[in-house]
């Protein structure tokens, strides 16, 4: 086997929550024994999104706020890769917003890790659309990424966890790895991974945090439910963490490419391959 | 109601012509259109070659909306200078057509708004009656109009009854049921009021066999050429006018286990198409200018991290939202110059469908081989008008896929680096599931791994490594053609579907003894300097025609070759393609009384 | 008063849904007595999109999808307007769904109406984010605007309308023009406009429309119950219209201007008017 | 733990000296910078002028980064060749800045990691003392190390104590308390650390009174100037280099009852600049690279719809991602031809800071009086690097809103046409909230009324229209500058912040008996040809300067006046500026052994 790229250490600043990220993603691909040969991460642009540099899998750093559609059409390309978007709050949520959308939208089975810390770090700080109020100066209520997945019908996994809790997070990787590999769709995953040089929400943040799997009463089979239970809680001043939801639903790749045929990625593309069909693609013109 | 075709009581004597010029005009959504492709169809069964040209708002219903169909026994690349035959839904469409009427040509009129007004030239002949109110009475749907106007103009133009029946049975024989039924009876009614009142026939052609050409639109000829190319993954958002790239292979691809995405918007569309290049799929985009704009930043993203992906811009008239459905060719300085920071592109222009076809081979292949961008870059006219072109050859079609490496190629190697430096400046490409083959592809300066650098030296070199593959693909980008008399000391350069109108003006030229050249070009960037140079020496002015006002391939050719001295700009953009007519006029007008004069500069 | 420009006739399809919306935004705008002066529409790229020419009050045409962030800047640069952003389901969902994302969060106090047919009318038919199941092949469950507004904390009217009910949509189009220009904030209104051209929904929607106004347990008040109401109606085969939410919450002009302070469009910039002003920044530098 | 300043004991003699060059370099985010700050407050209290350049990474905190300050007795606009003090808090610092250092310069450095490897040249003068330990014993805060620095450096450079205990305390009076504390405890430590074991006076600085110059970087002075020219409303996203812009302008804009408001994204600033101008707002967007791809629709519907925006341009080392924090000058082919279609816009290129203020203040002007998007093009150096420049006039600031209606002129109107043909094609504008001004105002081709319209005669005349406003434009456009000897035969053609290296490399070859002179643009779209004409038609060999790889100003001046034989281009895109010895160096290879003589093209 070649030798390949020497995996990076991270760019992070001493204390950042992505450490926690890396560390739970490592260890829930291992743990699942996802092949890196078959892995790809997928990047945005921010602190976050070098997390692809740190992992001996396929890479691939994507424009600001474009790591979804790009991660998208990969698993169209090649089904049989394990895909995982992964970037900043800022790239996903606010330049991305219409690329999370229409991906909720579409539920292509791929995983999509955001790292919130409510600002954006590598530009030095300014809020991003998930800063809290009075955070350099905002005023406006902070958007719920894991509400607005849930007003998606087409949504089938939405999940909130929180780099200071390595045994809830890694649990939930593992559960969006498998959804996105069993082909169930779109597997979101908003991690709380706080800035500490510009935003450290630690302390506040470990106060806030509820698990609401461990509520019995919270059933996240049930769309609306779950979106009340969650408006309730942040209302109260707490911060849902779980897997909130989770339905069934079919996956982009599902609806988009005809059953049973080859990765376009794996296919033999030669002309001779194809020549009676391309043949009768002319005909149509004749 | 009764019907009456009013006719005028001279004698007619059907005349030979080679080529047969109509138009069909009336209100857009109107249906009117299908007149011109039920004639572009008869006309190709008795082997002749066809071009067509419609002309519509961008505006669903209402407004006014023509086609133009021009058969000829040769192949034609534009619709000419004037008109055989004009079929008039509405006032408007005479004001429209008549002026390009020859003398003696024919106007089928629906009167039922009321008799035409417009006063025509004497020899013009004028049937009317009241087309849409017959079909309304007799077969309750106003728009059977148009299949009632197709029998009268069949007359007119000479054509075999069962030939037309034959065209319009085919036609509808898919939908069936009332829908064919209607349009047969309203053949019926249109040949009975043809004979009732004695619609003379016009026109003789030649009658041949059917031939063996496609009558294909430049944007469907990207899409076949885009399959058999061994393009597989398309992602496209809906703009006039290419749109018909997307509606091609949205239907085709699936077929082919591949797939076209309606995306959420242009920026969505190209970093798909990314995406779907890393994962090692041939891949494209197709959008006109203002999701140009918006893929400018993906533009530059493929050239940095070296991907492969072709996009199609099908000009229209700009700047911004502009006049979407009319015709210019402005975006040249964009897809030439868009994108901050320097970076290789390729800009390949096809000059008419067979180029469509064959030139988008090409383009999948050179961004593969050269891992980068390719645009391809055409117009409103060669997009969207149809053409008849000799069956595109399969035989010809070479996928290249350049340093892709195959498993066991990869298993060979000590070290694998994505950005490996390398005498071409090309590396080997893995795609994921590779064993072996971890790449990390960024947008961000890189070294041979893949892996952020700001490191000056790599840099330098990375920069020099992307270049030097644009400057070693120039060598496989499409050449130029040459037209006419190599002595002639008066040329044109141009490119796109203008070859047709000069092509024709250059005929026009001839016979005013005024002879010409012409260097159609066919890679915008890198330009072929060398033909440049070899033809601008040789003449003592060049004509550089294109539709737009500043003169954006003048200005290249000036950055690249200079020549600005012997450069003259033939310019519209009112949204119209050129006539040949008005080609050959400028020029005589720029050269003067005596001809072959030194022109003065733009 | 000087001549201006020729109210055009519409471009629309006879039948086409968008005449029901002019004519029930032209009577609301008459029936409050809004200035026509102080009144701007801010149309999309679409057939919907060409609205504003059909009125005589300032229209401005935007770039396709970009209607919502125009609006919202006019709105800041002066308040006194009436702002009404108008276009079309590919145009606000598709290209534009950012925006609607960040103006839903923002609060602008802006007018939004979105006729909504499901298709792209003007590029001939192509399946919007909205289209039903079945529409050219949509395999993807249709995007609902209402909810995912419902989703974002922020949001303080969501409402929707049809074409076919002029009196519902004139008392709509009332409610958000006066949500607007009591500054209360973004006032958005989703508008069923058929295409009868290429996806002629009428007899469908006139079916199945329902107003939940008109129904005594729907609380608009509460926007966890709203959720549920509307996701039951929408799950049950039905289409919920009325006014579907109203709350409070600061409006962005408020959160970002100078209480007080002169609209900026009116301000006299000339430099001697502010020169002691001036002279300040200067010295931080000194 | 005991600290030692190991100290060599070569006898030290302060040098009078007109100018002095530091640098600070260590691990980015530990606020090493912080002592550039510091000390260019203490040199322009003594009345020089300061240049700061700072090199940092595109992360928060660690990999490599440093600052380099110049005071001098004169202006200077480039930090230069050399230095003669530097102050290292790592290896890599030392590897970094010791290639620059004067033979006999300074180095102070942290040996808490351990005592310096590096071999110096043997007249370098080292002080060694584990400063981060000592700020982390005796402070319990390890970053103090750089106020310890900052006493020995001070002693170093020969600046009084005072001098220097009154800047660090004005510098975090404003924090107070501990960290105010703090930092005077470190201070008191750094003084006594260099008394203990003599820290020479190095350096002897002419002392005067404090300037009256300002310390700006250009983001901030275009910030400035925006403001004072009216500007109300600005929109921006973060980007390196340009956040400064929306930094300023976000504590500043509010306090006039103006707003900047932090988008989105990019096409949302752009279009938000758009939305506030329709309503009559002055407003502007500041972004890089990136930033800029994503607006090219935008700008396309600004002149289309002949709207008045300012966008400026900060360039930052391309394609695509790149490296964000470094310096390139390669979007002028984007600025210049970026976008589909053909429409006008205009590119304003500062040079320096002061231009920075007062070309914002012109950009608006002109912004409003012709109608269109109007470019501010500047470099990261140019963008982020403070300058020392004269107190900015505001008796020279005139606000000049065009054809701009007041409610009493529009009421004397008879009629009102947004975009009525005119002489200069300007056509007078109205604000809603107006009354008797409606108007339509769109990206689509209109009439006179803002109605949309394919009408060939309306279509031709406004594109025309717009493009006669560029052209008057051009007429108030920022001309070039002039520098050199009117005889010399040898030119440099430049723009931005090359301004500095080539003044300094023109010195150079001054004492080499190379006579030079030098243009420098200012307006970079229209170019102001007859400028260039003159200069390039006086010289024999024009060196184009400029920070990108393809020489895209030496394109711009090929494709607007030619002189192609007479263009070589010095090119450097290793993401740093030039410095001016090797500008110098490749004008003398270029030339050969014998200067003046011609050059080959590039
Ligand atoms: C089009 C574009 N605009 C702006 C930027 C500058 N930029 C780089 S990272 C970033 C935001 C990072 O924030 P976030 O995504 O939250 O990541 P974090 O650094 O907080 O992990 C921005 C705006 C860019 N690279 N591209
Ligand atoms: C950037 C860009 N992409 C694509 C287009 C082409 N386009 C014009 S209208 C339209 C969609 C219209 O759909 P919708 O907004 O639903 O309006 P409708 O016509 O249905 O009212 C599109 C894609 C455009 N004008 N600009
Ligand atoms: S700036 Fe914030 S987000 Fe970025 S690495 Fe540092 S702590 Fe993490
Ligand atoms: S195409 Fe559809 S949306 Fe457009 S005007 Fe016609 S009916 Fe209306
Ligand atoms: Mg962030
Ligand atoms: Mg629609």
């Amino acid at each position: 086997m070649p030798e390949t790229f020497p995996v990076a250490t991270p760019i992070w600043c001493p204390g950042c929550g992505d450490f926690g990220v890396l560390a739970a993603l490592k260890k829930a691909l291992a743990e699942l024994r996802i092949p890196p040969k078959d892995t790809i991460i997928v990047g945005g642009i921010g602190c976050s999104g070098h997390i692809h540099n740190d992992i001996q899998v396929y890479g691939y750093h994507s424009l600001h706020g474009r790591l979804l559609t790009t991660a998208t059409a990969v698993k169209l390309a090649n089904p049989r890769l394990t895909v995982i978007a992964a970037g900043g709050d800022g790239d996903g949520y606010a330049i991305g917003g219409n690329h999370f959308l229409h991906a909720l939208r579409r539920n292509p089975s791929i995983v999509y890790l955001v790292m919130n810390n409510g600002t954006y770090g590598l530009t030095k700080g300014q809020p991003s659309p998930t800063a809290q109020i009075g955070f350099e100066g905002t005023k406006e209520i902070p958007f719920e990424p894991v509400l607005m997945a849930l007003s998606l019908r087409s949504s089938t996994f939405v999940a909130r966890g929180f780099s200071g809790n390595q045994t809830q997070l890694v649990r939930l990787i593992k559960e969006a790895i498998e959804h996105e590999s069993q082909g169930k769709g779109f597997a979101f995953l908003d991690v709380l991974s706080p800035c500490v040089t510009y935003n450290d929400t630690y302390a506040e943040w470990r106060k806030a945090v509820v698990d609401l799997n461990a509520d019995p009463d919270f059933d996240n089979t049930n769309r609306s439910k779950s979106f009340q239970h969650i408006l309730e809680t942040i209302v109260s001043g707490r911060i849902p963490t779980g897997l909130l939801y989770r339905g069934e639903g079919a996956s982009f790749e599902r609806n988009v490419l005809l059953p049973g045929s080859e990765p376009m990625a794996l296919q033999d593309i030669s002309p001779e391959k194809n020549l009676e069909s391309y043949k009768k693609l002319l005909r149509k013109f004749a | 109601m009764t019907t009456t075709l009013e006719r005028e009581t001279r004698p007619i004597q059907p005349k030979r012509v080679n080529e047969i010029r109509v138009m069909v005009g009336g209100q857009g959504g109107d249906g009117t259109l299908t007149v011109i492709s039920l004639l572009a169809r008869c006309l190709k069964l008795i082997g002749l070659h066809t071009y067509d040209a419609r002309n519509v708002l961008s505006r669903i219903r209402g407004g006014h909306a023509d086609g133009v169909l021009r058969g000829s026994v040769n192949r034609v690349l534009c619709s000419g200078d004037a008109l055989d035959a004009l079929v008039a839904f509405d006032e408007e469409a005479v004001e429209v057509g008549s002026p390009l009427l020859e003398a003696d040509g024919v106007v089928i009129f629906d009167s039922s708004r009321g008799p035409l007004k417009k006063q025509l030239p004497p020899r013009v002949q004028v049937y009317q009656s009241k087309l849409s109110d017959l079909a309304g009475t007799q077969l309750k749907k106003t728009l059977l109009k148009n299949t009632i106007s197709f029998a009268i103009l069949s007359r007119a133009l000479g054509l075999k009854q069962e030939l037309v029946e034959r065209v319009v049975k085919e036609r509808y024989q898919r939908k069936g049921g009332e829908v064919l039924e209607g349009n047969m009876a309203a053949l019926q009614i249109g040949f009975r009021l043809a004979d009732e009142i004695g619609v003379a026939a016009h026109y003789s052609m030649p009658e041949g066999a059917e031939n063996d050409s496609l009558q294909v639109v430049g944007d469907e000829a990207i899409g076949i050429g885009f399959i058999v190319g061994g393009g597989r993954f398309y992602a496209g958002y809906p703009i006039t006018p290419a749109s018909e790239v997307l509606d091609y292979l949205s239907v085709n691809l699936p077929k082919f286990g591949g797939a076209a995405v309606q995306a959420e918007d242009e920026i969505s569309a190209i970093n798909m198409a990314i995406g779907a290049a890393v994962a090692g799929v041939r891949s494209m985009t197709a959008t006109s200018g203002p999701g140009q704009d918006l893929m400018t930043e993906g533009l530059g993203q493929a050239a940095e991290a070296e991907i492969p992906v072709v996009i199609v811009d099908v000009q229209r008239s700009g700047p911004s939202t502009g006049m979407p459905t009319k015709h210019e060719q402005s975006d040249l300085n964009h897809v030439v110059f868009a994108g901050h920071g320097d970076f290789p592109r390729l800009v390949i222009a096809p000059a008419d469908v067979t180029d469509c076809f064959y030139l988008t081979v090409d383009a999948l292949n050179l961004a593969e081989k050269y891992q980068m961008p390719v645009f391809i870059l055409i117009d409103q006219a060669l997009a969207q008008n149809s053409q008849s072109v000799p069956p595109f050859d399969l035989s010809k079609v070479r996928v290249e896929r350049g340093k892709l490496l195959s498993q066991t190629e990869l298993d060979s190697l000590p070290v694998y680096k994505r950005y490996e430096f390398s005498s071409d400046g090309v590396s080997r490409r893995t795609i994921p599931g590779m064993s072996g083959g971890f790449s990390q592809i960024t947008g961000n300066e890189h070294n041979e791994w893949g892996m952020v650098s700001v490191n000056t030296e790599n840099r330098e070199k990375m920069m020099r490594k992307r270049m030097l593959k644009a400057e070693l693909a120039k060598t496989e980008m499409p050449r130029g053609r040459f037209y006419g008399s190599p002595d002639a000391k008066i040329g044109f350069v141009s490119f796109g579907s203008n070859v047709g109108p000069i092509l024709e003006a250059m005929d026009i030229l001839a016979t005013k003894n005024v002879p010409t050249k012409f260097l159609l070009v066919r890679s915008l960037h890198p330009l072929h300097e060398d033909e440049l140079v070899q033809f601008l020496d040789s003449v003592d002015t060049a004509f550089v025609v294109e539709c737009n006002l500043s003169g954006q391939l003048a200005g290249l050719i000036r950055r690249e070759v200079g020549f600005a001295n012997k450069i003259f700009g033939i310019n519209r953009f009112d949204g119209h393609s050129f006539r040949p007519s008005e080609i050959a006029q400028r020029v005589l007008e720029e050269l003067g009384p005596k001809t072959g004069g030194n022109s003065r500069n733009a």
